[in-house]
């Protein structure tokens, strides 16, 4: 690996795009009910929503790491950011990486390997949602030099890598900062070494970032000044910017709002390639669903491509395993997947002498509007269904209750071992998993600890398989947020396709730019 | 009152009156003091309101923080390190005892000192409320007095219909429309943001009519139907309007001299209770308009159940409601001369 | 008729503060302008005030005529209901809008019917000015009783603010306020009713009517105040020569102080006379039966009243003929149709087909004794 | 209050016991100031005792604000007074307890001055009669109609037109009517009637007046007569007490007070009524009490009368009255009472009134003691 | 919006005048009640349209509709105010949204009634200790933000019909026994409260037939205005994410739902805020004429 010279042309939707410029100014809106919110701060260690706070997280450190792609989306890899070069062992248990040099955060201290060791295990000891679940070894962090440090795992760990980018282990803080203003204060002005630096923070409403003058790169970032402001909704979002008080947003999934902005002149829609397809979760582990007949009669019954089509707007792709088109290890097809077939499931439900399901989901516009569908569409086979949708507590109270019946979720990543992976939905013992299966889990823990990618691929495509041949939990739609820019706004994963991280995708600050 | 202290220093007042009685004897006085000791059992009450309510929320802030895909033990964990492990009642006292020295605690999430996060929250909603209702009434008054003066004629019916179409719109359906029409379509006023003071009066009003309007405007329609009605009725039934006409007052000096004087102790009291409502509308209303205020706060607060920030939020909405009340009684003590001398 | 003056009442004040008060010509400081002596000040004639409430008409006022001389007290008696107010007001063009009035009222030559409202409200208070009932109502809460003098005293002069408050004290005076000066900075619910009711009096004397209108001025207050207020109209009429229309239930009280009386019932004047005409001799069986009605001091205890049977009309569906018909003993057939009202005595008209009394000063009985 | 103990053996009421014995009645009023601030008291009933016999009727008379209204809700315990002795047949009613008070008051039913206001607007004629019927348990439910009926037909309403209308839709006359009726309705043995004819037309007046008049003989009724009208109380009531400013001024036989009263407050009184002689048509000119009655939250001292009276001396600043039996049966509380001559008074020093400033319109010395005011 | 005291004018005097009640004429007093007979008409039609209309009129059901149809414009075949994204008819939803919020706006306002308006009587005429509790509690309740409190309540009990209408419930009954008691304090005063002791009528008696029929007509006023603010708090409601769940349809979740894409798909948010409009409109209407009638003007 090695660096990226930065400065490619990236093509937006909005047709060709000159030379990028320098300075000005980018207002970016973050829905206030996901990434718009950072409660906790924004130190990487103890922001217990991290997960959502990418964005900000990479224009406060940079990243060691950024995942990067072609314009449209395509040839997605992880690449070295702070991270000069690394080096995986060939048994997959070690991975040494060497820092650029010359590296400082803004407070002017070097970031160098005990920099990066103090940040990771301060992460790792944290109770971070985006703390890697890296299989460690005792003392497995080790500094080899002043700019070279290494991992060691218990197993065969290839994920490791992709893992970068969605976890805080990416994001390296001033330890000397740190320590100085203490971490209350800290995780409110917190001091990295990326392209800005910040202003003023208030928790889940604002936060204004400053161009960070040493920045390691040559000539980055090109915008003077970068404001993420919270807001709450879509409509807002649009009206802002269509008002000109804010030039980017951030997951846009309204999709009237979004075939709306297409046909608007003045906005750049940029639809990410999706990489976590939703997932009907089924509980193999009480009624009904622990009758198989029962599983099948909602694959049967269940049409995603028309939900697709009717609701969608045939924008996003219809999955039939846990990857997505934008995802690694993906494949169109499932061998043996049990398509829609309305009269099967029929004669199933008959079988069963019935069927009555309840089915929830996270309260959020996408997944609401996909199960009041799947209602539709079980009930056309005679299944009798209630939905439901919570909030997050409600929804984590049902998991740990077990007493849940279907449940739409999202399944996935880009690297379905890193992040939310597959097997937090599907391995046995977990409390978001409806499946029990040990050949399952085999296969999934093979799959993560392989090295190889083309036997990686073979082993999550046996698993998806698997999961087809016992019904475990049918997939759906692709789905996946779009960015919203003012036109004149350009920038990797902004205005170009990057694959979505955990929701959004990993728009890279420093490179954005503003036509002036 | 420094004469007690002091007892060489000559007493030019009498001296059998004490500095004590001397306060109370003020009718005015007395009722504040009165109705300050009654806003202790009610915000009592409201601590303890919100603590049971809250409880009854499911899940709290280290759940809810560390998602759904953390471990029974980190979440164990993190409910330790944030207290959230000691029995309801004891964290009552706990939190009792800091508020009642002024230490409203530190938010469970983000650590901050909530008085902290207040004082900076607390100006944008303050001017917010103060905004809209001051919006509200001042244009109300003029528009009730236009439609009383003439009731059932044209102006009396269009201000109706108004009034109706402004209290059967939701008020996040209104700050919407009040967007798209002045923000996007004519661009005149921002769409979003908050622009502190000190970054020029102007600027910081612009951003705030939007906001203010979409608050006020259902509130103006409420006390221009409020007021319009009770000056109807004062024209109508009572005897001193008469006594006015007779002594050759004319029609407009009649509604504004005499009317309005009495019907405004009606509307204050729909203000006072009103206020409360007003605040609860800057929930929904900051959230559109990206104001970084207490509604908004509260909002975020109750979804990561940071039941400190929480709690504190509802004790400066209700401690407003409460002053509200007590203003609403010392204006009446003010105003209205029945009370202000004692003698009902 | 100029309704702004600047001239005050005669400089009296110094004596008006010690309470004295010296009874001076009537009609002194009045204009050369006003009506000639022996003409009528107010000539009402067949007035009638109809409301309509609820799709129904309701007759308040049925041809109502009187004349008032200046300077000279009139009262008008009558049951409740029977228009006295409702007459009055529409003197006054108070009445709501939904009222329908007719008849003639002629003021000083005017015709005030046919005013606009604007020419009204120059008179209200001016020429014609009106104390009420109740004067814990009529006064404005809210408003010091020097201000709604004082907003009096400036519609119908051209003092300034100043000079307004000043004369407002001087009515204060006038009207024998005790402690005029601090009293013009307090509330009327500070006042005992008899003070509110010299304030509304005062109210009315600002713009220094030729006309006072008193409508059961008195009613609410008890029979020691009534009395001192009584006094003091009685004084000011005569001292600055006011027309007064005093508007009563209590025909004790009318016979005390007025020079004429009119009778009302349902609507109509059924009898009117010089007081003493009238209840020397009276000829309408109604004024009668309020006669025999009223409770007197040298009755022994346990006595039964003359009791008239019946209500008072419903004003929307008046019966045919002689509305007290229903109620009178004397009533025949010929009552249905209307007594005319006619001046049968000298000086004292009254509509009835068969009057009591025989002009000899005692009546005759008409319905039952004891 | 010894007064009226000494007075008991004699007159007409001889050995008779008082079927109402009220003692040293004290009733008292918190004023509320500014928002519910507890302010001052009104004294609205000091120390007012008197007796009611069976079939006798006491006539009250009073300027407004002197506590008759009080005074009734007192005796009937509704609200109970601050103190004293309210004894009715014998049964103490300050001590009685909820069911006593009950029994009680049976016997004693109370009718409003505002005709409107004493009768439930929402309630049919019928019901508001059958009420008290209700309430203690009368009959059943066709005996208590054909009660109700009687006591219509008793009051001069035909039930059949009126058992079935509601308040709004009867005069003023009628809904008094129905007040009574409901009075009666249990056969008590006293009527309190505060006020009860003041809103009504002289005509319609005169026919209550008389209803009154037939129930006390047909049924023995004792009256409680409170008004402000001393012409008509004199013509209802065998005996009539004079209330100021909270206090009982005179008490006395109806004919022998109004020909000779002894307080200087009652002749006040006598002489403020406008009157016109219903026989000869003469009218007589009411003579005005001067000054404005004082507050009843910070009475004057001494005799409460005294800052308006024109024959006030230094001691009635010093030394309230008492109630003092001059003629039989006749009680005045005043040090200098009319049946002394003006010459035999003290000579009277300099500002011995106490009074506040008179009103002005009183400048003539008080050489007579109702000063006739020549215009 | 919080619901408010009224104005607190109110008297006694009986619906119709004294002369009124003697003449009779129907066909005057009919027309003289136009201005409740227009709104009360507006009201049943409302009532009518949504409780009977989805069945006179043959609609498709509310929910359910397939998403290959979603979105339709208005006027199309089967479709007359076209469908929502999810595909389901939009005038079918528009009356069973009609159902929902108008039982909701109704069960809130007859909770605040009885409850409120017993809370409210029970303090007034009890009064001492007993008032001062209940008096204290409400204080409590008046005090406490409200929108807080239901969706505290409304978040602890999940969405749902029921836990709306007792979360509402929270804004109503202060009101309503705040109104009540202000109205037994003035009632109290009255004679006929006198009198009917003196008869010897038993508490419940007075509190249930003298006090109750006299203060009711303000409380039916006042719920009336009442109706169209708790329509649109429950919207507010569901703009936060709770009250009716999806998909079953209420006007306030509807103009909810619609407003997340106002600019792309007014006409979402149109049609409930009309159907609410007209709604608010006649209640006002009527609430105010009745107020008007009953406090004798
Ligand atoms: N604005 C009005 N609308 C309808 N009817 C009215 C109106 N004002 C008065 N009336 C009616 O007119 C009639 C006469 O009323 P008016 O007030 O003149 O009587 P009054 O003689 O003054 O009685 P009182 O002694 O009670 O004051 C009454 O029946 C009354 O109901
Ligand atoms: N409930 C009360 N609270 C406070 N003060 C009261 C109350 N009831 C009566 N008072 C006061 O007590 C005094 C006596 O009142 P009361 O009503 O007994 O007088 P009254 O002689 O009946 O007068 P009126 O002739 O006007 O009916 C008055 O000053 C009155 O203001
Ligand atoms: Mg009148
Ligand atoms: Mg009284
Ligand atoms: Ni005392």
């Amino acid at each position: 690996g090695g660096g990226d010279s930065g400065g490619s042309a990236s093509g937006g939707t909005g047709g060709p795009v000159g030379e990028p410029q320098q300075g000005g100014e980018l207002t970016v809106l973050e829905d206030a009910a996901f990434a718009g919110s950072w409660p906790a701060g924004l130190d990487p260690a103890t922001n217990t929503t991290g997960g959502s706070n990418i964005a900000m997280n990479q224009a406060i450190f940079g990243g060691l790491f950024l995942l990067r792609a072609d314009d449209d989306g395509s040839n997605a890899r992880v690449e070295g950011h702070q991270a000069e070069s690394y080096e995986m062992s060939e048994d997959g248990t070690s991975f040494t990486i060497k820092l650029r040099d010359g590296i400082e955060f803004s407070d002017g201290t070097p970031l160098d390997a005990e920099a990066v060791r103090a940040n990771w295990e301060r992460a790792l000891a944290n109770a971070c949602t985006c703390k890697p679940n890296w299989p460690l070894a005792e003392n497995g962090i080790q500094v080899v030099d002043p700019l070279t440090i290494s991992l060691t795992f218990t197993r065969p760990f290839p994920a490791i890598l992709a893992s970068f980018p969605t976890s805080n282990v990416n994001w390296i803080a001033s330890p000397t900062a740190l320590q100085q203003m203490g971490e209350d204060a800290f995780k409110i002005k917190p001091v990295g070494a990326g392209p800005f630096t910040v202003v003023d923070n208030q928790l889940s409403s604002v936060l204004e970032l400053e161009k960070n003058p040493n920045y390691f790169k040559e000539g980055l970032p090109y915008l003077d000044e970068l404001t993420f402001q919270s807001i709450g909704g879509d409509q807002p979002a649009y009206q802002a910017l269509q008002a000109g008080q804010a030039q980017a947003y951030e997951g846009l999934n309204t999709t009237p709002l979004l075939e709306q902005a297409q046909a608007n002149g003045q906005m750049q829609v940029t639809i990410q390639p999706a990489t976590s397809p939703y997932v009907v979760q089924l509980n193999t582990e009480i009624a009904p669903f622990n009758d198989p007949r029962a599983r099948e009669a909602i694959y049967r019954a269940t049409d995603f491509d028309a939900i697709n089509e009717g609701i969608f707007g045939g924008n996003y792709e219809v999955s039939q395993g846990f990857t997505a088109p934008g995802g690694k290890f993906y494949h169109a097809e499932v061998e043996g997947y049990p398509e829609y077939d309305l009269d099967r499931a029929k004669e199933l439900v008959q079988e069963l002498g019935g069927l009555t399901v309840n089915l929830g989901t996270i309260s959020n516009y996408v997944a609401t509007q996909i199960n009041t569908a799947l209602q539709t569409q079980w009930q056309e086979a005679g299944i009798d269904v209630t939905i439901e949708d919570s909030q997050l507590s409600g929804v984590i109270q049902k998991f740990t209750g077990g007493q849940w019946q279907a449940m739409l979720q999202t399944a996935g990543a880009w690297d379905p071992a890193a992040g939310v992976g597959v097997g937090f939905r599907f391995n046995s013992g977990v409390p978001y998993s409806g499946v029990n299966d040990p050949a399952l889990d085999q296969l999934l823990a093979d799959a993560s600890s392989t090295v190889d990618e083309a036997q990686r691929d073979d082993l999550y495509q046996q698993a998806a398989e698997l999961i087809a041949q016992n019904f475990y939990a049918p997939f759906g739609l692709a789905f996946a947020p779009a960015n919203l820019a003012a036109a004149g706004v350009h920038g990797p994963g902004l205005t170009t396709k990057i694959p979505p991280l955990l929701v959004n995708t990993g728009v890279i600050w420093d490179e954005v730019w503003r036509e002036q | 009152m420094t004469a007690t202290a002091t007892p060489r220093v000559p007493v030019s007042r009498d001296p059998r009156v004490s500095p004590l009685s001397r306060l109370t004897a003020s009718p005015v006085l007395r009722l504040v003091v009165k109705r300050l000791l009654m806003a202790i059992p009610i915000m009592l009450g409201v601590t303890v309101l919100t603590f049971w309510v809250l409880s009854l929320i499911p899940g709290n802030a280290a759940q809810q923080l560390l998602g759904p895909e953390a471990t029974p033990e980190d979440i164990a964990l993190l409910e330790q390190q944030l207290g959230l492990d000691k029995p309801g009642v004891v964290r009552y006292f706990d939190w009792l005892q800091g508020a009642v020295t002024g230490d409203l605690g530190n938010s469970l999430v983000s650590r901050q000192p909530v008085s902290e996060i207040l004082s900076a929250r607390l100006p944008v909603t303050a001017e917010l409320v103060f905004l809209a209702f001051v919006v509200s009434l001042v244009l109300a008054v003029p528009v009730a007095l236009l439609a009383a003066h003439k009731p059932g004629g044209v102006m009396d019916r269009i201000s109706m219909m108004i009034s109706t179409l402004g209290l059967s719109v939701a008020n996040y359906v209104l700050a919407l429309l009040l967007v798209l029409v002045f923000a996007v379509s004519l661009g005149w006023l921002p769409a979003i943001g908050y622009t502190p003071l000190e970054d020029g009066l102007w600027a910081n009003l612009r951003g705030m009519i939007l906001p203010s309007a979409a608050i006020g405007f259902p509130l103006f329609c409420y006390y221009t139907r409020f007021l319009r009605g009770d000056l109807v009725d004062q024209m109508q039934q009572e005897e001193y309007v008469t006594t006015a006409r007779a002594k050759g007052v004319g029609s407009w000096a009649v509604l504004i001299k005499h009317a309005f004087r009495n019907s405004s102790f009606g509307l204050i009291t729909i203000v006072g209770l009103n206020l409360g409502a007003l605040i609860g509308g800057t929930v929904i209303i900051e959230q559109i308009f990206a104001l970084p205020g207490i509604g908004q706060m509260l909002l975020q607060a109750i979804n990561t159940r940071d039941f400190v920030v929480v709690q504190a939020a509802v004790v400066i909405f209700a401690l407003v409601a409460v002053v509200a009340n007590l203003v609403v009684d010392l204006l009446y003590a003010v105003l209205d001369p029945r009370i202000r001398y004692g003698s009902r | 008729m100029s309704s702004k003056r600047t001239a005050a009442f005669p400089a009296e004040d110094a004596t008006v503060s010690e309470g004295v008060i010296v009874p001076e010509t009537a009609g002194r400081h009045r204009p050369a302008t006003a009506a000639s002596p022996g003409e009528p000040l107010l000539v009402v004639e067949d007035l009638r005030v109809q409301f309509t409430r609820g799709g129904r008409k309701i007759n308040a006022v049925n041809g109502l005529s009187y004349e008032l001389a200046p300077g000279s007290m009139l009262a008008i008696i009558g049951e409740s209901g029977s228009g006295k107010s409702v007459s009055s007001r529409a003197l006054m063009g108070l009445l709501p809008p939904t009222a329908k009035i007719s008849g003639s009222v002629r003021f000083d030559g005017r015709d005030l019917l046919g005013l606009s409202e604007r020419e009204m409200q120059s008179l209200r208070g001016g020429d014609i000015a009106m104390v009420f009932q109740d004067p814990a109502r009529s006064l404005n809460p809210t408003m010091k009783i020097g201000a709604q003098i004082t907003e009096a005293v400036r519609l119908h002069s051209d003092l300034d603010k100043k000079g307004a408050q000043a004369r407002a004290v001087e009515l204060l005076k006038l009207v024998r306020l005790p402690a005029a000066e601090r009293r013009f900075h307090e509330y009327p619910h500070q006042l005992s009713g008899g003070m509110r009711q010299r304030v509304m009096i005062a109210i009315a004397l600002a713009g220094e009517p030729r006309l006072l209108i008193a409508d059961e001025a008195t009613t609410a207050l008890d029979v020691t105040t009534q009395a001192q207020i009584m006094e003091l109209l009685v004084e000011l009429q005569q001292r600055l020569g006011m027309a007064v229309i005093m508007i009563s239930h209590d025909l004790g009280l009318a016979a005390s102080y007025a020079q004429d009386v009119v009778v009302m019932y349902a609507g109509r004047a059924v009898e009117y006379a010089p007081t003493k005409v009238l209840f020397a001799n009276v000829r309408m069986p109604y004024t009668h039966a309020l006669l025999g009605a009223i409770p007197a001091l040298d009755r022994e205890p346990h006595s039964l009243f003359e009791v008239t049977p019946g209500q008072p009309p419903d004003l929307s569906a008046l019966p045919k003929g002689c509305p007290f018909r229903p109620r009178c003993s004397n009533a025949t057939d010929q009552c249905l149709e209307m007594p005319p009202f006619t001046e049968h005595d000298p000086e004292h008209w009254f509509a009835c087909w068969h009057p009591v009394g025989s002009g000899t000063g005692k009546h005759t009985a008409n319905g039952e004794q004891r | 209050m010894t007064a009226v103990e000494e007075r008991t053996a004699g007159d007409r009421s001889g050995a008779r016991t008082p079927l109402l014995r009220a003692r040293n009645l004290v009733q008292e009023f918190p004023v509320q100031a500014a928002g519910g601030v507890k302010g001052g008291v009104v004294h609205a009933v000091s120390d007012v005792s008197f007796d009611i016999y069976r079939g006798e009727t006491l006539g009250v008379v009073g300027e407004t604000g002197s506590g008759k209204s009080t005074l009734a809700r007192s005796v009937i315990q509704l609200p109970r007074p601050k103190s004293g002795v309210v004894e009715f047949q014998g049964t103490d009613l300050m001590k009685a307890g909820r069911k006593e008070l009950k029994e009680s008051r049976r016997q004693m039913q109370m009718v409003y001055q505002d005709p409107f206001g004493s009768l439930n607007p929402r309630w049919r004629v019928s019901e508001l009669v059958e009420e008290p019927l209700v309430g203690h348990g009368q009959g059943n439910a066709s005996s208590r109609k054909r009660r109700v009926e009687e006591l219509l037909d008793l009051v001069g309403l035909d039930p059949s037109q009126y058992a079935k209308r509601r308040p709004f839709e009867l005069s003023g006359g009628q809904c008094q009517r129905v007040a009574i009726a409901r009075a009666v309705a249990l056969e008590p043995a006293l009527i309190v009637a505060d006020e009860a004819v003041s809103s009504l037309d002289v005509l319609i007046q005169a026919q209550v007046l008389n209803l009154f008049e037939k129930l006390r003989r047909e049924l023995n009724l004792s009256y409680l007569f409170i008004a402000h009208d001393l012409a008509m109380v004199k013509q209802v009531s065998d005996r009539v007490a004079v209330m100021y400013l909270g206090q009982l001024a005179e008490i006395g036989p109806a004919e022998g007070m109004y020909r000779q009263p002894l307080h200087p407050y009652t002749s006040a009184l006598l002489d403020s009524i406008p009157r016109v002689d219903p026989v000869t048509g003469a009218a007589h000119r009411p003579v005005a009490l001067p000054g404005e009655p004082p507050s009843p939250i910070d009475p004057p001292s001494g005799c409460r009368f005294r800052t308006r009276c024109p024959r006030a001396q230094l001691k009635c600043a010093e030394e309230a009255p008492q109630l003092v039996e001059r003629l039989p049966g006749h009680q005045v509380a005043c040090h200098f009472p009319l049946d002394v001559v003006e010459a035999d008074l003290p000579p009277k020093p300099a500002g011995a009134t106490l009074a506040p400033p008179p009103v002005p319109a009183q400048p003539t010395a008080p050489a007579q003691p109702a000063p006739q005011q020549t215009l | 919006m919080a619901v408010v005291e009224p104005a607190p004018s109110f008297s006694l005097s009986p619906e119709v005048d004294e002369a009124e009640a003697r003449a009779g004429g129907r066909g005057r007093r009919w027309r003289s009640q136009l201005g409740t007979w227009i709104p009360a008409g507006m009201i049943a039609f409302v009532l009518v349209a949504c409780f009977l209309g989805p069945t006179l009129l043959s609609l498709p059901s509310p929910v359910g509709g397939s998403v290959l149809e979603s979105n339709q414009p208005a006027f199309s075949p089967g479709h007359v105010l076209g469908t929502d994204p999810n595909g389901n008819d939009i005038l079918s939803r528009l009356l069973h949204g009609g159902q929902s919020s108008l039982w909701i706006a109704l069960a809130v306002n007859l909770l605040g009634l009885v409850v409120g308006g017993t809370l409210g009587a029970l303090s007034g005429y009890v009064g001492g200790w007993v008032d001062t509790a209940i008096m204290r509690v409400l204080d409590v309740l008046i005090a406490f933000p409200s929108l807080v409190l239901t969706l505290a309540v409304a978040q602890a009990l999940g969405p749902s019909m029921t836990n709306t209408i007792f979360a509402l419930a929270f804004f109503s009954i202060p009101a309503f026994a705040r109104l009540a008691r202000s109205a037994v304090l003035r009632l109290r005063e009255m004679p006929f409260m006198a009198a009917a002791q003196l008869a010897g009528t038993s508490p419940s008696r007075m509190l249930f037939k003298h006090l109750a029929p006299n203060i009711a007509p303000q409380l039916i006023t006042f719920g009336m205005l009442g109706m169209g603010i708790v329509i649109i708090i429950e919207g507010a409601l569901s703009f936060l994410g709770l009250g009716i769940p999806d998909p079953a349809p209420s006007w306030g979740n509807m103009v909810a739902t619609g407003q997340l894409s106002l600019s792309a798909t007014p006409m979402l948010v149109v049609w409930p805020s009309l159907a609410l409009l007209v709604t608010v409109l006649a209640f006002n209407l009527l609430g105010e004429n009745l107020r008007a009638r009953w406090s004798g003007r």
